[in-house]
């Protein structure tokens, strides 16, 4: 066994067991880091396989994306802290199967698939050669994951904030009427049909 | 570390996201098991490129979508979460019985 | 693998000459002995009590002066200090010191979360408000000093600056850049985490040795902060006459005593104040930077 | 009193109890005050020395040290350090038994002391509830704590409780009204100080507290302030602030703030600006506007 696997092992280890002790933990807080160092982990051993610019840049997304988490996660759970040891599951059971089949099955596929062999090689400029697909013959492919995430920004903002166009998010905003004075336009919300 | 290896991992790193993503009543703790599912997916495609597909740059692009993806399940679903607790006070799924207003 | 001790000895020089650096800023006249000051101030933190607040969360308040510590050493080790002379001289430096920079708020946070107390939790929110989009601008100001390298390695980028320096290349860069090094070293004007109108903030339950320990890590990440700096704006270990290392010695030396200056000598604004102008101002500040850069990039 | 103490060199005052080895209490302070002043003496970590500068010293204390009001405090502090340092001088024991505001040890389902999810007190205090957050309408944490009446921050004597959501107050309350003032205690320069510290401008802040102590003009400290962006960094909504603390800086008389309740316009500010509104005011305003001043008069700071 060379030093790389010895590494290798402990990687996944850390991996893994991290990701495993995310849903068994009070600590919300700490729930999100050990995500974080499930990914630092995956990550250190993506910079083996000789994928350093994508290895660096998960550690440096999961950093601010755990951190964001962590944020919410004290935001909006009650006991963030877990300072009341609490279990926050459901359908425990069917969950175990699920999870046990989809690794068995995984696992199984990998083991019995004649799996290509054929290593990038050791010299060659992986980060450059990225660089020009990236601008290069990929461009539509990088342009439409750059759009999506912008669409997803502006999707977040417009969910997640309150002030609406018409008023109040959370108050049923409705736009003004149609003539001065009118009724207002747009649909009437749930909660005022009942009323009537 | 052969691709054999690197690909169990990525495995189990998708059941325990599995099971989280399936088990957990917080919405935000079952965003970490899809964030889990995604780890692994990652894993697995470098590990491909890497040790299997002997290293061709689109490999690597693929890679960036997975993340774009990562990135866009993470806003959006931020978002998500804090309309539908703006709305009901909802922070977990048994919360959402009902998409209706 | 003469870098190793290359970067300890940065270390240890840049902590204590910010350490004395920030004693003499203050204006204040010590008896005696003012040079081994940081020294006494040592081992006076090492004789006292670690108080321990009630219930924290054990592991992270031990981890997170450790963490912050680490990651200063992590982010000097991709520095070069002469041609090829660098720890781990990286392709993707600039990547890591920006994974460097995204942990160091995870780390300021976990010291404030961990103290299970009010002024230190409100000091950790505050200070990922504030750093989050201060670390976004410093990625857009180093990748346009990326440009003229064609290199995500900072020792191409120390290698372009043969001609001109990016301080003078690229006129908004080091100003936006050095917003963030006080932000990550928690001083003065970008100080969100351990302010004094928190009392301290994350640092204010911490007495005794953990207080020197993430005293250290602060000057320990300042130092590596100063360093990145003079490697990607000031030419790093580029000069005539002297050899390389005493070259990126002196300019990071200086860049500490701007650092030190400016965190003494520039007035906090409130958080929302700040949070508006960074995101307003100074990240579109750095587009335009991004910018100056594509266009002298043209061939 | 704590302004003469700015020269002194060697001697640098502390922003948290934590960080320092000696406490130092200046002036008289209230009865009650008492048990505040002992939970502030428990957290001081070990070694660890109290200084009564023309205070009275709590009766149960073994071997006090005592310095008259009128004396110079610098030398008997330095002396007391050293032997504290060298071991010549035993540090003291706390001064309150060492128990958590409530009793949670072995109660409850995991013996944290909460019930449920939310319930009891899990390790001594209960847990923060939900409650609308101001600006944004959403439902979120909120705590009640009680800062004062020793917060450097503060005006002493002042004591808060406030209802926070995140570094937003919510709610404010005066607990016990600020010490009033007079003397140098009342010297616009020291306001200007405390302004300037919340800041991140210590050394502006020293500076403006020896000119107090020597009771002189400092022309130059406007300018100074005004170079460093003190004025600037003050927002819009905080243009009473800056009002004041360029009068305070000239050591002139503050323009008035009218018939406002102090309690009601700190309702919604962030941390850092409640902080800055509250040192603007002059003492006499304060206690008029912050009510029920108490005829004492005392300061209480930390040095090491």
């Amino acid at each position: 066994m060379t030093a790389a696997d010895l590494a290798f092992y402990v990687l996944s280890a850390v991996a893994v067991v991290s990701g495993w002790r995310v849903f068994r933990t009070d600590s919300m807080v700490r729930a999100s880091f050990l995500l974080m160092l499930s990914f630092i982990a995956v990550a250190a051993i993506m910079l083996m396989l000789a994928a350093p610019y994508i290895g660096m840049a998960t550690v440096f997304m999961m950093a601010v994306e755990m951190m964001v988490m962590a944020l919410f996660m004290v935001m909006f759970m009650m006991n963030p802290a877990g300072l009341n040891p609490m279990s926050m599951v459901h359908q425990n059971r069917l969950s175990i199967g699920a999870a046990a089949t989809a690794f068995v099955g995984l696992t199984v596929a990998v083991l019995f698939t004649d799996l290509p062999h054929e290593k990038v090689a050791r010299q060659a400029p992986v980060i450059r050669d990225l660089g020009h697909e990236l601008l290069g013959p990929s461009m539509l492919v990088f342009e439409s994951a750059g759009v999506t995430l912008l669409a997803a920004m502006v999707a977040s903002v417009v969910l997640s904030a309150r002030s609406g166009r018409f008023g109040p998010s959370d108050e049923g905003s409705r736009p003004p009427g149609l003539e001065p004075g009118g009724e207002p336009a747009g649909r009437v919300p749930e909660s005022e049909q009942e009323d009537e | 570390m052969t691709l054999t290896a690197v690909l169990i991992v990525a495995a189990a790193l998708i059941g325990i996201g599995l099971y989280g993503a399936l088990s957990q009543q917080s919405f935000v703790m079952l965003m970490m098991g899809l964030e889990l599912i995604l780890n692994g997916v990652l894993l697995a495609v470098i590990a491909f490129w890497s040790l299997g597909a002997g290293g061709p740059p689109r490999g690597q692009v693929l890679a960036i979508v997975v993340m774009a993806v990562m990135a866009v399940e993470m806003a959006v679903g931020f978002a998500l979460v804090t309309a539908v607790f703006r709305r009901r006070q909802a922070d977990t799924t048994e919360k959402l019985g009902t998409l209706k207003e | 693998m003469t870098a190793i001790p290359l970067v300890f000895a940065l270390l240890a020089a840049g902590i204590w000459l910010s350490a004395l650096a920030e004693r003499f800023a203050s204006g204040r006249r010590f008896p005696s002995g003012t040079v081994f000051a940081p020294l006494l101030q040592a081992a006076r933190l090492l004789s006292q009590q670690s108080v321990r607040t009630e219930h924290p969360d054990g592991l992270n308040w031990v981890l997170s002066p450790i963490a912050y510590l680490t990651l200063a050493v992590a982010g000097l080790s991709v520095v070069p200090f002469a041609p090829e002379l660098a720890v781990a001289p990286l392709d993707t430096g600039i990547v890591l010191w920006g994974a460097c920079e995204a942990l160091t708020i995870v780390a300021v946070f976990l010291h404030g979360w961990s103290a299970n107390s009010m002024l230190p939790l409100i000091g950790g929110y505050r200070f990922v408000a504030i750093g989050l989009p201060a670390m976004l601008l410093s990625m857009f100001v180093l990748i346009a000093a990326a440009l003229p390298a064609q290199s995500l390695s900072v020792g191409a980028i120390v290698e372009s600056q043969r001609s001109l320096w990016n301080v003078v290349r690229q006129p908004l860069g080091l100003p936006l850049f050095l917003l963030l090094g006080l932000a990550i070293s928690l001083r003065g004007p970008m100080d969100y985490g351990d302010a004094a109108d928190l009392s301290g903030g994350t640092a204010a339950e911490v007495s005794g040795p953990h207080r020197l320990a993430w005293g250290i890590a602060r000057l320990a990440m300042l130092t590596a902060f100063a360093a990145m700096g003079a490697s990607v704006f000031l030419g790093g270990y580029l000069g005539p006459w002297l050899p390389g290392p005493v070259w990126l010695a002196l300019k990071t030396a200086a860049l500490l005593l701007v650092l030190t200056w400016l965190g003494r000598n520039l007035a906090r604004m409130p958080a929302p104040r700040m949070m508006a102008a960074l995101w307003l101002v100074l990240l579109p500040l750095s587009f335009l930077d991004l910018v100056i850069a594509g266009v002298e990039a043209l061939p | 009193m704590a302004a003469r103490l700015a020269r002194a060199p060697g001697i640098s005052l502390q922003h948290s109890i934590r960080h320092a080895a000696i406490l130092l209490v200046a002036g008289r302070y209230r009865d009650t005050d008492r048990s505040a002043l002992c939970r502030l003496h428990d957290q001081l970590p070990q070694p660890r020395a109290t200084a009564w500068w023309g205070a009275a010293p709590l009766t149960d204390v073994h071997d006090p040290v005592t310095i008259a009001e009128g004396d110079d405090p610098v030398p008997q502090l330095r002396r007391l350090d050293r032997d504290l340092l060298r071991g010549a001088r035993a540090s003291e024991p706390d001064w309150l038994p060492d128990e958590p505001p409530n009793a949670w040890r072995g109660k409850g389902d995991h013996g944290q002391g909460g019930k449920g999810m939310m319930g009891g007190v899990p390790y001594g205090r209960p847990m923060a509830m939900m409650g609308e957050e101001m600006r944004d309408g959403l439902m979120l944490d909120a705590m009640t704590v009680t800062i004062g009446p020793f917060l450097r921050t503060l005006p002493p004597g002042l004591s808060l409780e406030l209802t926070l959501q995140g570094d937003v107050i919510q709610q404010a309350r005066v607990a016990t009204p600020a010490y009033s003032a007079s003397g140098i205690a009342s010297e616009p320069l020291l306001r200007a100080a405390r302004i300037l510290e919340l800041l991140g401008l210590p050394d502006l802040a020293r500076r403006a507290r020896i000119s107090a102590a020597r009771g002189d003009d400092d022309e130059g400290l406007v300018a100074a302030a005004r170079r460093r962006g003190a004025l600037l960094a003050l927002p819009a909504d905080l243009a009473d602030v800056r009002a004041r603390l360029d009068a305070a800086l000239r050591r002139g008389a503050a323009p008035d703030p009218g018939e406002e309740c102090l309690v009601d316009r700190l309702a919604g500010m962030e941390w850092q600006s409640a902080l800055l509104r509250v040192a603007s005011f002059d003492p006499a305003t304060l206690s008029r506007i912050a009510p029920a001043a108490e005829p004492e008069e005392g300061e209480e700071e930390k040095a090491a």
